[in-house]
């Protein structure tokens, strides 16, 4: 499969490109931070997506999508990374709206996926329990109920989950923690009773819950997929996530290898601009070789995720793997190269190091993806 | 009885009779660090008598000569004094870059007359001092700098801008380099000048990091009027004064490196990492990490026995010199490494920036990683380290 | 029935008829490669057959004129040729630094009457040829070579020694760049010279390396009278020559260093580590080496996307250029990674040179490590590709 | 503990230096390389080392030493590792030697030590079975015999054992592979009927054996320490003999690094000498640091065996897996900043490279060290 881009994706990404352009604000960024404890979605901002079709490109064109694949939503990702732009395409169309797609009925998608993608609902989904990203560490609970289920248990990290009407949640039904057995996955009303939300602001001034679930009752129709089955559908969801995330941070450490990159020939120390010197000319090239090889493994493993490759997995995590460490490498070397302007919370630069950590840690570090990739191969 | 028993025996007896019984033993109520100056207050009565008899005694910087505010002590009277200190818990907690970087350049630099006029006010505090160096296009290559003082008649006159001024908006006094002469060679042209903060045209802003609110401003100068007589050493000799304290800077801020690295070891890197990873086959549960950790854990017994080495030769008289920079460089990274680290272990939770439901010390560890960012790079960064070794230890050509 | 359907019946034919049995299906008897020259044997009379039968037809270059010992074929028949050689099990052996190097060089810069003289001797494999770039003094530096070429009369003499000179002791003919303008600024003053090996006053001798022996030599002239019929392109404008056959170096070397790498993969570095390392607790015994085994697999994942996107990249017209860099600078890292990581995991067994007792993979391990050292230096080290990224493709000043 | 050099040691140091420096002779390596098969220990070179008495360093007197110890030795070793002198003090002092020293009977130690301090026998140590170190993967067997005990099973990397006159032999007693428990030392005659010795020569020129024992007979009295009991001994001569020969090591990663810098001064590429090219400086400069740290770390490592510190093990592990680290980045980037001529087998840099990977390899690389520090240190 070509990793160039066909005629439409190209259209698609000159579209992107000038939406970032236009509504890249990181002054906002920073007054919400100081606002921290109030974060909310940016509304306008969202609804100019909505109004672009993005949020309709991954999904069936029966349900109101646009049929297209993550090769589209890869583009669209990378051009919001660049910006820092801050909407929950993410959480709600990546993350809760592929488990609709992948394991909902044809009821619940019919009910679900138009109002995703028309932004009349906000749906986001609670999976992760410990501080790492661990797919089979579950202990919330899901047990049988008189009127179908009932639910126990703590969230944390939940992606928008302060905004969303809706969570679909990842529960056990049975077994011990990590066991790959047992796991389910149910949607819950974020006003229902049990239901309680707190709301933190990352590091990177984005909005995340920790949700507490105490004795919520679901009702049959609420559950996705069958009891106890979903670790397959939580695998893929998890391949597609890491993947669209990674393709945000191909924008975001491109960016900030741009902004560094003209810094490097417009800032003078020493009488000479300081992209002359040697020792930074080299860590520049460096950083250009990973920020290129992360390009090709993004567009490699969208393309994978389309055409179903028996690939995809590995593909994800060796991509997973290595934005992590380049989004990484362009917060240190950008910051470091900036000098002391570049601690300043004044200048950007800083804020792509933050985004960078916190998409490093999200559904696995590094070394995490190595871990699986490893495995994955059977070694 | 030898000179210093008797010293030893009078201070034992002075500090019984003066010494507050709230300033000393195990939960004195004494602070780590007074800084001095206009703005220092006292919530408790005892420290400021403590602080006021010590003054008196010329016993916070007890080694200076007394006409200066210091005691005249010799250094091994003064071993004693601190060991008597010690043995009944109290100590003299004024600190100050007055006190650690300005005045071993005065008793270097300056005339009698300014000698007086400062040094006293630095032993009690009276005054607290900030440094006024770098500028946004002086950095790194600290000697372009370019705030300017044109005579005029007994004054200068002081036109620019300087950043990093650390503690600038709580200071009384600042002392900067300015460039005298425009036209010479850019070492040539800079002067060493005291400035009161006080003095019209001069204002203050602080600067807020990645990490959020710091001690750094940065701090303006429109036409400020200051004596030539403030002015420390020759016209246009400032930058042999400004090389004599940036290595007291570079002394003081690996010390404080070395804090803010204890700082994060509230909880040592390993308790974080065994409540976080637990246990898998007798070991910690992630390998990498524990490799990580005992990688750090290593390189940290590196630096020690290198550091223990080069004092050693130093106190030997085999002198160190350049290689100052080396501890620099090495040490900012190595902390770097372990804030990342501790970071990455704790995970999800260590990503809290501020909200309604998180822990104290988890945030804390994010705002020591933002803020350890700034150790490769302030008093001279990690390539700047790299050029000072590779110029004066390995003496590479230009 | 179209033409290229004529051409592949035809083709099919001819091969029917032609090429011998021995030299075809998956056991045939032909070498990989062959090099040509004075020295090349053919053990076996059948390969000399089907050589002579492939030249006559001009199948040895088939894209090439047919003037020049080619048969002038369109890409898409040459594609045809090539499948229908496939089909059967047969090719042609012939490829030189003649046919890679040379040619594409003197297709562009030669007179009609040189590229009759040379290209069907290359075409036929009668002559092999062997490069003259790198000098003791002139290695990253290229442009400051020394070796010498005075006019006199028709002739130039030619004093000088160059080393790396690939296979030179088995060559028949060298290209080589000279100065023939010692006042002229450094790039100015080269010319672009062909030389028989066979003069007078020519010799070579081979190079040993850290891993043993090698092809590579040091070539030197003393008072070597060449015909100035021998230049290509203008006097001191050898350089521009130079540079169009640079590209094609390093595209080779991108390729050699592939080979070397696979060459290696016999067993894979996960096999040896799982004979080596056993298993423990359900993965590969050694944690660190299965996170620096899955490390070296994805970024060779990683390398392959990009030079599958670079390659369809430049297909569609969309350029290339100076990122060919990257993967010369990428390439021969990686695989130096992975050989100190083959080495390291089979431990003691690959640190034997030679002896009594050991196995010759284990052998082979170790010095292929050591060659692979080369990968980094030879054909632009690792730095220079580091400045021509910096330059080329980042726009950095100088 | 002061890691600086007293005034004896100074002498010592002094001494050593010249010897290194009139000693040095690269070409023999080179020479005997090339007679591959028949390598044998330079006897002239052991006896002047004999006749410094450099070999009676870390034996008490009463045996004929001088009572010193591994600060003593350590200063000789990194000077013949400077010089790349190859003489058998590691495998007859550092490691034979401590055998019999730590575990020895008295009547043994008379016996032998005066002899490996005067140079009328030679002593190796058979102790690796594997490809990679790993103490107590020990599986030749040592069994009870009506003459005392037979001992079968195959050891290689044997250092300087085609030369060896006695060998002690690591073998099991008892218990499983991998177990620390039933290990026993033995020493066997080179000559006896049994055994069977193959040389080869390593990558840096240095000789190894590859020995088999068939039923060999060992008397009683030629067993050292309790039966099945060597594990403790063991662990003090690895950890002795992983600092003395970090100790080389540094001498050796200095060594490289000083040809280097001063090849960096000399040669020139663009009209300019190399050195001034900041990134090389650079990487100069980080490379000093890394030969500084290891110089810290080794005299202390060496001070805290002499002062049978608690922490020596650790110290001894953070000792070898520093300069493993050291003194292969010193080959590699020695090679690299040489360019061309770093490749050639006629530049001595390439020699400190393949030294550089023997040392880093033997007793345990790295990773192996880092391992054992943090399982000491209880993690």
């Amino acid at each position: 499969m070509s990793l160039l881009l066909n005629e439409e994706q190209t259209l698609l990404k000159d579209s992107a490109k000038s939406f970032t352009d236009e509504n890249t604000d990181l002054e906002a960024m920073r007054e919400k931070r100081s606002r921290s404890r109030i974060a909310e979605i940016n509304k306008d901002l969202w609804q100019k997506i909505i109004e672009l079709g993005w949020t309709a490109i991954p999904f069936s064109e029966e349900y109101g999508g646009l049929g297209l694949g993550y090769a589209e939503l890869g583009i669209v990702m990378e051009e919001l990374g660049r910006g820092l732009v801050d909407v929950p395409l993410f959480s709600n169309i990546v993350l809760a709206g592929s488990v609709i797609d992948v394991a909902g009925s044809q009821e619940q998608k019919k009910q679900l996926l138009p109002k995703i993608i028309d932004g009349s609902t906000f749906i986001s989904l609670a999976y992760q329990e410990g501080a790492r990203h661990a797919p089979y560490d579950v202990s919330s609970a899901l047990e049988p109920d008189p009127k179908g289920f009932v639910l126990n248990g703590k969230k944390q990290l939940v992606l928008d989950g302060g905004s969303a009407n809706h969570l679909i949640v990842v529960a056990r039904s049975s077994g011990k923690k990590n066991d790959r057995g047992g796991l389910s996955l149910v949607i819950v009303d974020a006003q229902q009773e049990g239901v309680s939300v707190k709301n933190n602001l990352l590091l990177d001034s984005r909005r995340v819950a920790n949700i507490e679930f105490r004795n919520v009752i679901v009702s049959t129709d609420n559950v996705i997929g069958g009891i106890g089955e979903s670790a397959d559908t939580l695998d893929k969801i998890y391949t597609r996530a890491a993947v669209a995330l990674s393709a945000e941070m191909l924008g975001g450490a491109q960016r900030a290898f741009d902004i560094t990159l003209e810094y490097l020939k417009v800032r003078e120390q020493f009488g000479a601009k300081i992209g002359s010197f040697q020792g930074l000319k080299h860590r520049a090239s460096r950083w250009f070789c990973e920020v290129e090889l992360s390009k090709s493994i993004v567009l490699k493993a969208l393309r994978a995720i389309d055409s179903d490759d028996p690939e995809q997995k590995r593909l994800a995590h060796a991509c997973k793997a290595r934005t992590s460490s380049t989004y990484h490498l362009s917060g240190i070397e950008g910051v470091q190269m900036h000098g002391g302007i570049g601690v300043t919370d004044e200048h950007d630069i800083g804020l792509y190091m933050k985004r960078a950590r916190v998409t490093e840690l999200l559904l696995g570090d590094a070394a995490y993806h190595a871990d699986q990739f490893a495995k994955l191969s059977g070694y | 009885m030898s000179n210093i028993d008797q010293f030893r025996s009078s201070t034992r007896d002075w500090l019984k009779d003066n010494c507050p019984a709230s300033c000393q033993g195990p939960d004195n109520a004494l602070p780590d660090i007074i800084w001095g100056g206009r703005l220092q207050e006292y919530p408790d009565p005892d420290v400021k008598l403590w602080m006021d008899k010590l003054i008196e005694k010329g016993w916070t910087v007890p080694s200076w000569p007394e006409e200066y505010g210091g005691a005249g002590l010799t250094k091994e009277e003064e071993k004693v004094l601190r060991a008597e200190m010690h043995a009944i818990g109290t100590y003299s907690p004024l600190y100050s870059f007055g006190i650690s970087m300005l005045a071993p350049a005065l008793m270097e630099y300056a005339t009698e007359e300014q000698k007086r006029e400062h040094l006293p006010k630095i032993a009690s505090g009276e005054i607290r001092w900030c440094q006024g160096y770098s500028e946004p296009g002086a950095g790194s290559d600290l000697a372009s700098l370019q705030c300017k003082a044109v005579r005029d008649g007994d004054d200068y006159v002081i036109n620019g801008q300087k950043v990093w001024t650390s503690t600038a908006d709580v200071s009384d006094w600042i002392f900067c380099l300015v460039r005298t002469d425009p036209n010479a060679a850019k070492h040539d042209g800079i002067s060493f000048i005291l400035i009161d903060m006080a003095t019209e045209g001069v204002s203050t802003k602080p600067i807020e990091l990645i990490s959020g609110a710091s001690p750094f401003c940065e701090t303006f100068f429109d036409n400020v009027r200051v004596p030539v007589a403030n002015r420390i050493h020759e016209e246009n000799k400032g930058w042999s004064v400004a090389k004599a304290l940036l290595l007291h800077e570079r002394t003081m801020l690996a010390a404080n490196s070395r804090g803010s690295g204890s700082g994060l070891e509230r909880r040592s890197l390993l308790t974080v990492a065994r409540d976080a990873l637990g246990q898998k086959n007798g070991t910690l549960g992630d390998p990498a990490i524990r490799s990580e950790i005992a990688q750090t854990e290593m390189d940290t017994l590196c630096y020690e026995a290198t550091l223990q080495r080069t004092t050693e030769a130093a106190k030997a008289g085999q002198g160190m010199g350049p290689e100052g920079s080396m501890f620099k460089l090495y040490l900012s990274e190595l902390n770097q490494r372990k804030a990342d680290l501790r970071q990455r272990i704790n995970g999800a939770d260590s990503l809290i920036w501020d909200g309604e439901d998180f822990n104290a010390e988890d945030k804390e560890i994010t705002r020591e990683w933002l803020y350890g960012k700034a150790a490769t790079i302030l008093g001279g960064t990690s390539e700047i380290q790299l050029n000072i070794i590779s110029k004066r230890v390995l003496g590479l050509p230009d």
